[in-house]
């Protein structure tokens, strides 16, 4: 069992607030993401959940234990560094073997077990090479592995496959994945990888300044963003917010488009929508007067071509909207966008307190 | 993959660039002279010990002499050298590895927390040094009589380890400064106490610096007269046996006791240098 | 085992022979165990501090045992009848008991190269030398050689104040205390001055003249008799050895005294004071001499086989005590722990006088008051060749 | 992550040696400065001291004779490790060449250079052979103060160095070399490197180096008597004489003490002047 | 003018060959991207160019020189390490003007350029820190800052944005961009992130183990790669592949399937298509053996949500095939799946060469 618990956790370097009250629990098992811009605390609160640093307040529990005062050792856990710390002195061999020689394992299951999370992170040809002979990918790979080979029951990740490329992530990342429920571990694993934190997450806590804005599903973070923040953090390219005033009885004015929203007394609002939860209907295709659902126009600025798809950047009333097309659009700068939302895709904001309305 | 792989020493083969056949010349003949700096008085030394009496004393001197062992072996045979000798071994040891026991963990302390008392404790380590040692002797030497550690090897090297202890903390400390606290905090988060992430992951990377402090330890320890002189009886050390009669020996013994007295630390130099100069390539990541 | 504790017999020649000739043949065993001063001293004192120890005998110089006066024990039940009667006394240490028992003595002679005797002024007798005549020839050794062949033991570990106490004051104020600052004192100093113009310039480094006798450096030489015996048993035909020389009051010398005493805290007395009557009997004195150059204290007939520095320095030691001018002085007594300070007196007007050049006058006059001061302190009576005084010797 | 007591844990060993082994009897030693015999207290162990002809010549020599020792032993060393650490081949036969003198006493290294500077020494030898002198110079005679210093300033930058050497070298190992080649990148020479990046991180190591060296100057003494006889008066020898040959331990006491604020003021200097800023650790 | 010629540069460590014959040019202001599998050589490629690490063999040329031989400081460049090499004896601060005071510029320029950076890299609140009290985004953002403020002709960058966050990236993508182009430098850009590489670049390097596999346009690398391992690296999820035995005629037997493929004579043959170039036909909708296209049909294995997209990977005849389907398809583990290439953007590759075959 090694639920982890995180209590109303804050932590100050200085005068610096890197955590405020954290509060956040880690069912048994569990595999969560932490996502958060850079410098958010992510890797201060993994590290106070490992023992390295000592949390200013609050409290943190693995299992049925309060750990606070326990040294790293002796939590069960075991923990990737977002810079690697990979011990110079040792082979790679005897990097992964660390852990298991501390635990005391007999030499032919260190063997075995080094020889298995080597072949797992594809770094079985390198085990007699020392850290300064190794790539940054593969350094960084040799200390997931020397992680992963301790089997511990708290797997704590900093940015685990930061360095790596897609085609190996892609591939670690369900190695991972298996071996990790395979074994029961519960994981908590920063990355700011989106397309990672989706694929691998149970659940994603998403990190802002020091404070956990939304912890849910991937599905829910993406689809039912709690905040402002969270919509523009997840998703690439992220939700796109336009500003909406009342237009009584529930309506609101969206750059210029009646449409209907949330019946609340607020002066503001905002609207978003997801980039791919918008319709581009083919020009002339429609008549925005006479359409039942409200039909936006903007104007093209800049086209990206990502490869699979097409990113336009457009402007309504001087707003940015970011629309992600097909990539053999024939679409030019400066074409003018005719465009609806997928209707229950819709969320609103209130601007004040940044969170989300509860859909109406 | 079957090739042999070398600990990365990377911290030497850095950038070669813009060095003209010049400057390499230049390099070489540095290096070469610093080294004739070095060795040429060891040289000196070495021909007036291997001299006889009458090249010792003679004008002009030559620079090569006829090889002439007698006052070496007048050393060599003298009653109770290798007693000596082996005192001198012994209390040098104990020196060295008492003085790294206790030294290393303050050089750790010192580098690794902030605590109230720091300043404090370097000034106090350091006057040790500072404060010269023979007029400890008396008080030392009584209390020693009284307590009955008086002529014995341990009691010696407990008056040794003080003297080096500076030297091992301060070393110490300066190279644990050093290294990156993230390579012990990853031994920590793999099952290490603090006392094993210190074996297994900073003791090797700062052998060099754990070798400095051994052999400061050892060649003080080897040098030091005056606590030996009045600290041991039948234990003498070496210097203590020796090198104190030396002021009143004839020329050609002072320096065959001089090379005698030098020799033995140097061999140990020289045994430990590999340790001194392992150094593994720290990146902090 | 008797631990002998000496400051003498230090060279590791001299040690070994004190081993394994000397003291071979003693009951019940003794080892000796020379070391410097320093040490010495320290362990001897933390010894009687503590009031225990190893040590059995100490052997040093007089002027080392009247400090440790107090932790001495008696010595005077001991058969000393065959020994020097003047040294006996000394052994007091101005006290009724017998603190210490001569061990030996020595004194301070002259030596020379024999390539310096044709340098010789006019006239003079290598074995009536007086100082006048040894700046004249020092000087013509000087002009003639192109360097100063005179050497003077000068050194950090040089015995240049007893050449000043025993050998200079005497010569020419009659006195070692009393005319310190004396118009004699002054010509003396002036004397030596002119003397050092044609000394060699490295005789603040020279603590053993031997050495320097040997190494060729300097020709003509004041020392100790026993820091000289290797240049003669190195090469006993180059070298003579002669008296010191005369001033107008005499030829002034001064014998050293070694003494051998056993502390209060010594492990077993009766083993310590055995080995004291051993090291008192003839043959042993005789092996002593062997050993460390330095004289019997008893009454000995010198057999034939004796090294050439014992031959040699014997010969002019008994030309000196012979001679008809002869003014032997004495040890200071009764001065305790202020001997070292009243060497200093002398070793600092040595300094400022003759190296830092200092007006002369003023020189002594200003260390007359420390003298003054050390005598006082310790109230010390007068002692040869000062004539005897009641209470403090003064300083004019 | 540690209890407030684990740093004292850690000292506690070598903090028991101190106190028993230097502290007791340093007291013990100290005490004797300031009262006499009979238990009163007193300053005028000091002011002997002080009003002693040769008080201020042996400070004075003793702090000229580190200041001409030290800066440029220092600067040796950071340049004799700066070469080791260029270097591909023989290096480890050069730095164990260069570590010999390590293992000298200094009793042991005034000899030898004594061998070398005595009037009938090698250097004369040298000179004579070759025909520039036709006597033998005097060069330690005590008129030739300067000389003799110069030769006792030759025979500490010989004993010493090495010393300055090993620690630097060790601390050098340390620093990674990422650091070097970022400066590299940016422009920096080869002596920009050195002074920008490699001196900054060698702080720790410099200061400890220095530390020592400057404590064991203000402590020179055999080699100073071997060259320099009595001519040069130095805080140590002064102490020797006044405890063995002028008798007077409180005197000799009051001495230490000066070598021993002198040596604490330097510290305390060094330290400050060599410190590294809090966030800038590794 | 700073072109950069890399001509057959080869690397051996030991007996680790890095690199092989190497020969790249890149035009001056060019913005090349470096893509490659981790460990292939990128990191070994920008040293040497940089001077930092002396090549085996052959020669580099920035501009009109011949550098080899020259130190780093006289090749007019500057790095992003990869693993940043912030100086922590310097405040963040200092470590960014580090290259203006090397150049000697005075003190209010470098003010100026300090500011500028750090404005632009969003760390200017961080100056007076050190890098020990930094993130690891802070710490790569002061990395990157330190190059750019030395404006360098040519500007080496290692992965130098895999610390931060999609958001953060994705800005800094942009403004870097736009600032490599206002000061014409010519860039080479390792990353591991082929959105990024795609958005960025002028030209896309592909590495793999210690060669230049194919060296084009972001689209055409995406379009028509050069080799195999091209395909399959690039793209996320990358090309799917099938055997083809030949059926006569031009055409292919795929998965049981005939296509019409090149004529050649080669007795295997691999069929490529990417994910988004796969038309579902919904349920029912066509009959395989009536259709003018081919229909393959694939069984449907896993499902990953990959919040604006669905992953579907499916078997072929033991063959994996990825399909990306819009996140709200109805589609379960199991079902049967019909679809068609769209027919232009197949693409076919010699098994034994691994290359690509001229398109037919
Ligand atoms: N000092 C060395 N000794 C032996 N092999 C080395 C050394 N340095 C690098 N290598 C090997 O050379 C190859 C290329 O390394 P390089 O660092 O260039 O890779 P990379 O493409 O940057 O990888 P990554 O994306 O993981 O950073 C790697 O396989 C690495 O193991
Ligand atoms: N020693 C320190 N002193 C002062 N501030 C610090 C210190 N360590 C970290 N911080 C600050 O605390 C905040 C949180 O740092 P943390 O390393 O947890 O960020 P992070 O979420 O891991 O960021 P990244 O994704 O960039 O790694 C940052 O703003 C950082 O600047
Ligand atoms: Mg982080
Ligand atoms: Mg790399």
């Amino acid at each position: 069992m090694a639920e982890i618990k995180i209590k109303q956790v804050a932590k100050q370097y200085g005068s610096t607030h890197a955590l405020h009250s954290i509060d956040l629990t880690i069912a048994d098992q569990e595999f969560l993401v932490l996502l958060g811009a850079s410098g958010c605390g992510k890797t201060t609160l993994l590290r106070i959940v490992a023992g390295l640093e000592t949390a200013t307040s609050g409290e943190v529990w693995i299992g049925d234990r309060r750990v606070d005062q326990l040294p790293p050792r002796d939590r069960g856990i075991a923990m990737v560094f977002q810079n690697y710390a990979v011990f110079p002195h040792l082979t790679v061999y005897e990097n992964i073997a660390f852990g298991l020689r501390m635990a005391k394992l007999p030499q032919p299951e260190v063997d075995k077990r080094v020889n298995r999370t080597a072949e797992l992170m594809h770094i079985e040809a390198l085990l007699q090479r020392y850290s300064g002979q190794l790539s940054g990918g593969q350094r960084q790979r040799v200390a997931v592995a020397r992680a992963l080979a301790t089997e511990p029951e708290v797997l704590l990740m900093d940015e685990p496959l930061s360095n790596l490329d897609a085609l190996l992530r892609m591939e670690m990342r369900a190695e991972l994945k298996t071996v990790l429920a395979e074994s029961k571990t519960t994981t908590i694993y920063v990355t700011h990888d989106q397309v990672e934190a989706m694929s691998m997450a149970d659940r994603i806590a998403i990190m802002n300044k020091g404070e956990i804005v939304q912890a849910a599903s991937a599905v829910e973070v993406y689809r039912n963003p709690a905040a402002h923040f969270v919509g523009s953090f997840i998703g690439n390219p992220p939700m796109n917010f336009l500003d909406a005033t009342p237009a009584g009885d529930g309506f609101w004015n969206v750059g210029g488009v009646r449409v209907s929203g949330p019946a609340g007394g607020q002066a503001k609002l905002r609207f978003g929508i997801r980039p791919e939860d918008i319709r581009v209907h083919p020009t002339g295709s429609v008549n925005a007067s006479t359409e039942q659902q409200p039909v936006f126009s903007a104007t093209v600025r800049i086209l990206e071509p990502l490869g699979s798809h097409l990113l336009a950047s457009c402007k309504i009333d001087d707003q940015m909207l970011r629309v992600v097309l097909d990539s053999d659009d024939p679409i030019k700068s400066g074409d003018e966008l005719q465009w609806s939302p997928v209707s229950d895709r819709v969320r609103w904001f209130d601007p004040g307190s940044e969170l989300a309305i509860a859909s109406v | 993959m079957s090739q042999q792989i070398q600990p990365a020493k990377v911290m030497f083969d850095g950038p070669v660039h813009g060095r003209s056949p010049l400057h390499k010349y230049i390099f070489t003949g540095v290096v070469v002279l610093l080294c004739l700096w070095v060795l040429v008085p060891i040289y000196l030394l070495a021909v007036n010990t291997l001299s006889s009496p009458e090249d010792v004393n003679a004008f002009p001197k030559s620079l090569f002499p006829d090889l002439n062992t007698d006052s070496v072996s007048f050393f060599l045979n003298f009653a109770g050298v290798g007693q000596a000798l082996w005192s001198s071994v012994k209390v040098a040891t104990v020196t060295m590895v008492l003085s790294i026991l206790a030294g290393a963990p303050a050089g750790y302390a010192l580098s690794r927390f902030d605590f109230t008392g720091k300043s404090t404790f370097r000034v106090l380590v350091l006057m040790t040094r500072a404060f010269p040692l023979p007029l400890l002797a008396l008080p030392l030497a009584v209390m020693y009589i009284r307590i009955g550690l008086d002529d014995s090897i341990l009691g010696l090297a407990l008056v040794h380890t003080t003297l080096a202890l500076p030297f091992a903390v301060l070393i110490t400390y300066s190279l644990f400064s050093g290294i990156p606290i993230e390579l012990e905090e990853a031994a920590w988060t793999l099952g290490c106490s603090r006392l094993q992430a210190f074996q297994k992951v900073i003791f090797p990377l700062v052998l060099p610096g754990i070798a400095a402090s051994a052999i400061f330890a050892f060649v003080i320890s080897w040098n030091e007269v005056f606590a030996a002189a009045v600290l041991t009886i039948e234990n003498r050390t070496l210097p203590a046996f020796l090198l104190q009669s030396l002021s009143f020996a004839p020329l050609h013994l002072k320096f065959a006791g001089g090379a005698v007295l030098v020799l033995p630390a140097l061999i140990f130099i020289f045994l430990v240098r590999k340790y001194l100069f392992s150094m593994w390539g720290i990146a902090n990541r | 085992e008797v631990l002998f504790w000496s400051t003498q017999a230090n060279p590791p020649e001299e040690q070994q022979i004190m081993r394994e000739k000397v003291l071979a043949d003693f009951e019940g065993g003794a080892d000796f165990a020379p070391s410097e001063g320093g040490p010495w001293l320290t362990r001897i004192q933390a010894e009687l501090q503590a009031g225990e120890g190893k040590i059995g005998v100490l052997g040093s110089l007089h002027g080392d045992l009247i400090e440790l006066s107090d932790g001495l024990v008696d010595l005077s039940e001991l058969d000393t009848s065959s020994m020097n009667k003047t040294f006996l006394e000394l052994g007091k240490l101005g006290t009724d008991e017998q603190k210490y028992i001569p061990w030996m003595q020595a004194t301070y002679i002259m030596a020379a190269n024999k390539k310096a005797l044709e340098f010789l002024p006019e006239g003079a007798d290598i074995n009536a030398l007086s100082y006048d005549q040894l700046i004249a020839w020092s000087k013509t050794m000087a002009e003639e050689t192109g360097s100063p062949k005179f050497g003077f033991p000068a050194g950090p570990k040089g015995l240049k104040h007893r050449f000043f106490q025993g050998y200079m004051y005497p010569s020419y104020t009659n006195s070692m205390v009393t005319k310190f600052r004396s118009a004699e004192a002054e010509l003396a100093w002036n004397k030596f001055k002119e003397l050092w113009s044609y000394t060699n310039r490295s005789s603040t480094n020279f603590s053993f003249m031997q050495e320097q006798l040997l190494t060729d450096e300097v020709w003509v030489v004041f020392d100790h008799t026993a820091r000289l015996a290797d240049a003669f048993n190195q090469r006993p035909d180059d070298f003579i050895a002669f008296p010191a020389p005369a001033g107008p009051t005499g030829r002034g010398f001064m014998p050293v005294v070694v003494g051998m005493a056993v502390p209060n805290s010594a492990p077993d007395m009766e083993a310590a004071k055995n080995l004291i009557s051993y090291m008192s009997q003839p043959e042993v004195q005789i092996e002593t001499l062997r050993a460390t150059n330095f004289f019997p204290v008893v009454d000995v007939e010198l057999p034939d086989d004796m090294p050439a520095s014992v031959k040699a320095a014997g010969a002019a030691v008994a030309a000196m005590s012979g001679s008809a001018d002869a003014n032997p002085g004495l040890l200071p007594v009764g001065l305790g722990d202020l001997g070292g300070k009243f060497n200093a007196v002398y070793v600092d007007a040595f300094e400022r006088i003759v190296l830092a050049g200092q007006d002369v006058r003023e020189v002594l006059d200003d260390q007359a008051d420390s003298l003054r001061k050390i005598m006082e302190e310790a109230g010390a009576p007068c002692w040869a060749p000062d004539a005897p005084s009641e209470g403090a010797c003064p300083v004019d | 992550m540690y209890s407030k007591s684990l740093p004292y844990m850690l000292l506690l060993p070598a903090t028991l040696f101190l106190c028993i082994f230097f502290i007791y009897p340093f007291t013990l030693v100290a005490w004797q400065a300031f009262t006499t015999d009979t238990g009163e207290f007193t300053s005028s162990f000091f002011q002997e001291m002080a009003s002693h002809w040769k008080f201020n010549t042996a400070l004075i020599n003793t702090l000229l004779l580190a200041l001409a020792v030290v800066p440029f032993q220092m600067a040796l060393a950071i340049y004799m490790a700066t070469l080791v650490n260029g270097m591909k081949r023989g290096r480890d036969a050069v730095l164990y060449i260069w570590t010999i003198p390590l293992g000298i006493s200094d009793l042991a290294a005034g000899l030898i250079w004594l061998a070398i500077f005595e009037q009938s020494g090698f250097l004369n030898s040298f000179l004579h052979t070759l025909g520039v002198v036709e006597q033998p110079v005097g060069f330690l005679g005590y008129e030739n103060k300067g000389i003799i210093f110069l030769a006792i300033v030759l025979a500490e930058i010989w004993r010493a160095t090495s010393i300055v050497l090993v620690i630097l070298v060790a601390g050098m190992g340390l620093i990674p070399k990422e650091y070097a080649e970022a400066a590299e990148v940016f422009g920096a020479s080869r002596w920009q490197r050195f002074t920008r990046v490699t001196l900054p991180m060698l702080k720790p190591s410099l200061q400890t180096a220095m530390i020592l060296r400057v404590i064991l100057a203000f402590e020179v003494f055999a080699v100073v008597v071997a060259l320099g006889g009595t001519n040069l008066p130095v805080l140590m020898s002064e102490v020797f004489t006044w405890q063995y040959e002028l008798r007077d331990a409180h005197v000799a006491a009051a001495y230490a003490l000066v070598i021993l604020a002198i040596s604490i003021a330097f510290t305390l200097l060094i330290m400050w002047a060599l410190r590294v800023p809090k966030g800038a650790r590794v």
